[in-house]
């Protein structure tokens, strides 16, 4: 029983994970780029699904807000801050990243305050009782629930779609994809705006979930999401998704049998290096 | 009106006759972490800071002489406190310091003030080497060890005898679970199973199934409004009923507004009393919410009563610090928001332990843990 | 004056500390998120020896082998995995050094180790101690660019493939580079616990690795006098930002992103756009 | 058609060709043959606007198409089949059939794909393929099937025979005369020459970025000289 429950808590960590780092794994897919900043968007997601929530009295205004002003958000990044430093060296753009994103970080704090904002209404609050054993809260299920369709349209729009498979064409083979009458910024503006709306999401409901934001909250998934994506094997989704929920699962573990031995981040770390010594090129990558 | 500026106008002159510069105004430095992870209670703690400072303005300051607070942020971080506490008492040559920061730093900047012979009031770290550090440094937090013992006393008031720790993963955290556990076995609190989680956890899922699994009688879960109000959220949510114990770090109204409905009935021990009938608390509570427009919490409480403790100890040395204001201050009796305070000869602060309960949304007088043998702070001998 | 002794001891270990880095990242192309971790792995170990009795001057070659040893198993990892994987790993490394070390009683769990014995230096004399260290760091950067050695690190951070074609044992020269340069973050390290006099995990986690390539890239990556000028700008700057107060963090990242957009090659290509202008665009 | 009119072109400071000279008249077959490192495949990439353009001209239709972005070239009606082939591995052939027609209208690619997989009937068969599952003739016939896609009016292959099976080869060349039938003009790199002289009308030869030939196919088989020196031909 309680096996079960761990199972279904690690999952619940791991459709978070997965939702953040699939935003990191199209940017990296298409650009070569470590996104570090792209926490900042499942922060922005939290502050503006909080805003617009307790504004409107709706969740799913807050959420619709949050995914949309992301995403601009990420389009912007990308065609600012990336767009002009992508022939450099990959360290470039990774420094830039940190850097963007410590300063978006206080850029929260400044605007919204140190201490961080709770919602006014309760959102998914109640409590679901399933096989009669399993509790959870409404919340926690809509997190599993609401990136598990999420996750499937997405695919589905990647494969069936004309520009999901110009996107797919893009990130393996950028310039051939340009021979064909692809244009990369579109590319980038598509999976700019996707990744930062995901991100996006999962902040809103994570900011359901603990029922606050706060400025920092960006700062364990955003290292957290960049070794995720290692073990997918860089830029492959499916490794992602797989790699985002067995980290979950393997955590969840982790901090109840291990926890005084190592905590939460090192658990995860250990599992990274260990896996990487292994398989060098990611848990799930095609070689 | 007029009788005050004679005053200051006379004490120009005999200033002047004595060589002193005039309007040097009477400088207290604080560091506190204003940016990174600690930032929220470092607003806390500057806002309870500058309305103690506000407030004996008021009243005239020092012998007429207005003090100014002189404010670094040490991003709670060692390495920004260092060069910060070294600058206080260098450049800006403050007659005294406060620290409204965390142990990390504080434990940084307090050998320095003593160095420098100048009295340095700690707020709210409670880390045992922060007054080992010599006999400059005052602190009127009950240490970590001491709370932990007031909790294990609590639990057994309760009735309660199974109990689960769940500790967070930093100094505070580790000194309210060894304090604990040190007294558990005097009151037949049985300790069944302990977690930790680390200071940047909001998700408990998984440890929160587990406890559930232990089945306790009472959970005694350390931490700040910012992970307890997530945690607390959700054990209720997760079915668990059982009686909560928290610690000063939950003392915020943002742990009731963040954990909402399932903060009712949560128990914190504590040093500020909401429902105290002392006036100097009550005025202290209404004057921080006209300041700063919002409720006072433990941080704000603590560091408001160790900058009031510094001015009233250059009142009696008239401005003057060093050797003398040490004197002050360890010899004084000091009435606060937190209580009447003294201190013991390693400078840890006598007081009781307040118990307060969430209820109806607010922090609320539960009991009053006075036991001076239990609660005694450690001393020199120890 | 102490003030002023205090922050030129900062800035001298700081310049040590990204000195160290520079080996690494800037002459090796091997780049670390982690590389906090080594001055913690010095700082620890200069800290617990100085506690047992050690003399300080002591204490420092053997915070650099135990740096230096761990360095070199890191080191292997380099040979393993590559570019963004390294990055990653050696993230990952960091994050397992403050995790296992939060955990050891013996080293003071998460409460660090306070009240380190003194070197027996006066304050002047320390900061004299830690700028001749930073120099003599400084110095031996230069001479290991200009021999053989450099030119191969230089040759495997611009294609390690074709390095290995023609003959040259590249994991040698890497593992080299990563025992040198952890070695002097672990003297970087034994001057920082001496200096503040206390330690705790925190102090040696990822804020901190970022930080130190932060000052690589910001005075030019692989170049010394960049990196020199960069560390000792930058691990001031947080004092002299107290005017900016509440912004600081912001100004910090800002410039870091700043920099990086507009002049890649950090503070050493603007120095060359300035004053060359004509070479400016060969590459 | 396509007129080169002292291309010169490269990476950065390093020039892969100088001042070439070329003209690939509507409806004709041009190989440009030379040994490796010559320049050939840059010379192709710089046409599909991938290689810096140093100097020179390219003319396509009349017009200097020099400074446009490879996006729009393709618009203007030029397909590569580049070296190596360079499928889009994870998308199976049909998507990178999709691909290739992505400049037009989605309801031309019914037809299209017809017109391929006449061409190349063993695409068919694998339409639900991943590329990277093909074999090396049939990824060449995706190669040239996906340009053709976007109803080019040149298409440009690269070394079309490398590393094939002599069937796979005759196959691909037996489309390149059709194609040529249906009005197609072609800019075919070679390395194996005899193949190239069998098909082409023309044929310029590069060494070292260099034109040192150029001239009818018929014309390079007589030059005993030539076909000695650069044409590998006994």
């Amino acid at each position: 029983m309680l096996f079960v429950e761990l199972i279904a808590q690690g999952l619940i960590q791991g459709s978070i994970y997965a939702l953040i780092a699939l935003g990191l794994t199209l940017v990296y897919g298409l650009l070569r780029i470590l996104h570090v900043a792209h926490a900042a968007f499942f922060t922005l997601g939290g502050y503006i699904g909080v805003m617009v929530a307790n504004q409107t009295g709706s969740l799913a205004a807050a959420i619709v807000a949050a995914m949309i002003i992301a995403g601009i958000g990420g389009i912007l990044v990308f065609r600012l801050c990336y767009q002009p430093i992508l022939h450099q060296p990959p360290f470039v753009p990774l420094i830039a990243s940190i850097g963007l994103y410590i300063a978006a970080e206080e850029l929260f704090r400044i605007i919204f305050g140190p201490s961080g904002l709770s919602y006014k209404y309760a959102f998914l609050q109640d409590q679901v009782v399933l096989f009669g054993f399993l509790r959870f809260k409404l919340a926690e299920i809509a997190v599993m629930l609401g990136s598990a369709v999420i996750i499937g349209v997405l695919s589905l729009l990647q494969t069936r779609t004309r520009i999901g498979v110009a996107c797919q064409a893009t990130v393996s083979d950028p310039q051939m994809a340009e021979s064909f009458g692809i244009s990369l910024q579109k590319v980038g503006d598509i999976n700019f705006f996707v990744g930062s709306a995901l991100a996006a999401f999962a902040g809103v409901m994570v900011s359901v979930l603990n029922n606050m934001v706060e400025p920092t909250m960006g700062s364990v998934p955003s290292y957290k999401a960049l070794a995720i994506i290692v073990l997918g094997g860089l830029g492959s989704v499916r490794g992602t998704l797989a790699a985002a929920l067995v980290l979950g699962v393997v955590e969840s573990f982790g901090t109840i049998y291990l926890g005084h031995y190592l905590d939460r981040n090192a658990i995860a770390f250990a599992f990274l290096i260990l896996v990487l010594m292994w398989r060098p090129q990611g848990l799930f990558a095609r070689t | 009106m007029n009788h005050k500026k004679l005053a200051v106008a006379v004490t120009a002159a005999l200033a002047m006759q004595f060589g002193v510069p005039a309007w040097a105004e009477v400088k207290i430095g604080i560091n506190v972490p204003l940016t990174g992870f600690a930032a929220a209670d470092g607003k806390s703690a500057l806002d309870g800071a500058k309305l103690a400072v506000a407030d004996a303005n008021a009243k005239g300051g020092i012998n007429g002489e207005k003090i100014e607070l002189v404010i670094y942020d040490d991003q709670a971080s060692p390495k920004e406190a260092a060069p910060a506490a070294t600058k206080l008492i260098e450049k800006d040559k403050v007659v005294a310091g406060v620290s409204g920061s965390y142990s990390a730093s504080t434990r940084a900047a307090a050998p320095l003030f003593q160095a420098a012979k100048v009295p340095y009031v700690v707020a709210y770290s409670i880390h045992p080497d922060v007054t080992l550090a010599g006999n400059y440094v005052f602190r009127t937090a009950t240490m970590g060890e001491v709370q932990g013992r007031a909790g294990a006393k609590l639990s057994s008031t309760l009735g309660k005898k199974n109990v689960v720790l769940i500790t967070l993963k930093n100094d505070f955290g580790q000194a309210l679970a060894a304090g604990y556990k040190e007294a558990a076995p005097k009151f037949g609190v049985k300790i069944i199973n302990e977690y930790e989680y680390g200071i940047r956890d909001r998700q408990f899922g998984a440890l929160i199934s587990k406890v559930k699994s232990d089945n306790p009688e009472l959970i005694y879960a350390s931490g700040y409004y910012f992970t307890a109000g997530p945690l607390v959220n959700q054990l209720r949510a997760a079915g668990i009923t059982v009686p909560v114990i928290g610690q000063e770090g939950y003392d915020s109204e943002k742990f009731i507004e963040i954990a909402g409905a399932a903060s009712e009935g949560t128990l914190v021990t504590t040093s500020l009393d909401r429902d105290s009938d002392s006036p100097v608390t009550q005025a202290f509570l209404k004057e921080f919410r006209a300041a700063t427009n919002a409720g006072a919490d433990m941080v704000a409480a603590s560091t408001f009563t160790a900058t009031s403790i510094a001015i009233e100890g250059l009142k009696k040395t008239g401005g003057k610090g060093g050797e003398a204001l040490r004197k002050a201050i360890e010899t004084g009796t000091f009435s606060t928001p937190i209580g009447k305070l003294t201190f013991n000869d390693l400078h840890e602060v006598n007081k009781d332990v307040q118990v307060q309960i969430v209820k109806g949304k607010a922090f609320h007088r539960h009991s009053v843990i006075s036991d001076p043998v239990l609660l005694a702070p450690p001393t020199k001998a120890k | 004056m102490e003030y002023e002794i205090s922050l030129a001891t900062t800035m001298a270990i700081s310049v040590l500390f990204a000195l160290s880095l520079n080996l690494i990242t800037g002459f090796c192309g091997q780049i670390s998120l982690g590389h906090a971790a080594f001055l913690g792995v010095g700082a620890y170990t200069a800290g617990m020896l100085a506690k047992a009795g050690v003399p300080f001057l002591l204490t420092l070659p053997l915070a650099m082998l135990v740096a230096g040893a761990l360095g070199v198993i890191v080191g292997f990892a380099s040979l393993r995995v590559r570019a963004d994987f390294l990055a990653i790993t050696t993230m990952g490394v960091g994050f397992l050094f403050v995790g296992i070390v939060r955990q050891q009683d013996a080293l003071g769990g998460e409460m660090g180790i306070s009240a380190i014995p003194d070197s027996g230096m006066s304050k002047l004399v320390f900061m004299l101690f830690a700028v001749a260290m930073a120099a003599a760091a400084a110095l031996l950067s230069a001479y290991v660019r200009r021999c053989w050695m450099g030119r191969v690190f230089s040759a495997i951070a611009e294609d390690e493939d074709t390095v290995r074609v023609m003959g040259i044992d590249v994991p040698r020269f890497k593992l080299t580079a990563f025992a040198l340069g952890t070695a002097l973050a672990g003297l970087a390290g034994a001057l920082y616990a001496q200096h503040l006099k206390f330690i705790a995990p925190d102090s040696f986690g990822f804020i901190e690795s970022i930080t130190v390539l932060s000052m690589v890239v910001v005075g030019g990556i692989g170049s010394v006098i960049g990196v020199t000028v960069s560390a000792a700008v930058l691990s001031v700057l947080p004092s002299w930002f107290q005017v900016i107060g509440t912004y600081k963090l912001l100004v910090y990242g800002g410039l870091l992103f700043l920099m990086m957009r507009f002049s890649p090659g950090g503070m050493a290509a603007l120095v060359k756009r300035i004053f060359h202008p004509d070479r400016w665009g060969a590459k | 058609m396509l007129r080169l009119e002292g291309l010169s072109c490269g990476y950065g400071l390093f020039r892969a060709v100088s001042e070439l000279d070329l003209n690939v008249p509507r409806g004709t077959i041009t190989g440009l043959i030379g040994p490796n490192g010559a320049g050939k495949s840059s010379t192709l990439m710089c046409i599909a606007g991938h290689v810096d353009l140093q100097a020179g001209q390219v003319m396509f239709d009349e017009h200097d198409i020099g400074g446009l972005p490879a996006t729009e070239r393709v618009r203007r009606g030029i397909a590569i089949a580049p070296e190596g082939r360079r499928l889009f591995k994870d998308l199976s052939v049909e998507d990178n059939l999709r691909v290739g027609g992505m400049i037009h209208k989605a309801d031309l690619f019914k037809a299209d794909l017809e017109y391929v997989l006449s061409l190349f009937p063993r695409l068919g068969e694998r339409l639900g393929s991943l590329a990277a599952t093909l074999s090396g003739g049939e990824q060449q016939m995706l190669s040239i099937g996906r340009a053709l896609m976007a109803r080019p009016k040149l298409i440009m292959i690269d070394e079309l025979s490398l590393g094939l099976m002599p069937k796979m080869v005759d196959l691909c060349y037996d489309a390149l005369l059709r194609l040529k039938q249906d009005g197609m003009t072609i800019l075919l790199v070679e390395q194996n020459t005899d193949r190239v002289l069998s098909v082409a009308d023309q044929v310029c030869v590069l060494e070292s970025g260099r034109t040192v030939w150029s001239g009818t196919a018929a014309d390079a088989r007589k030059d005993p000289e030539l076909a000695a020196a650069y044409l590998g031909l006994r």
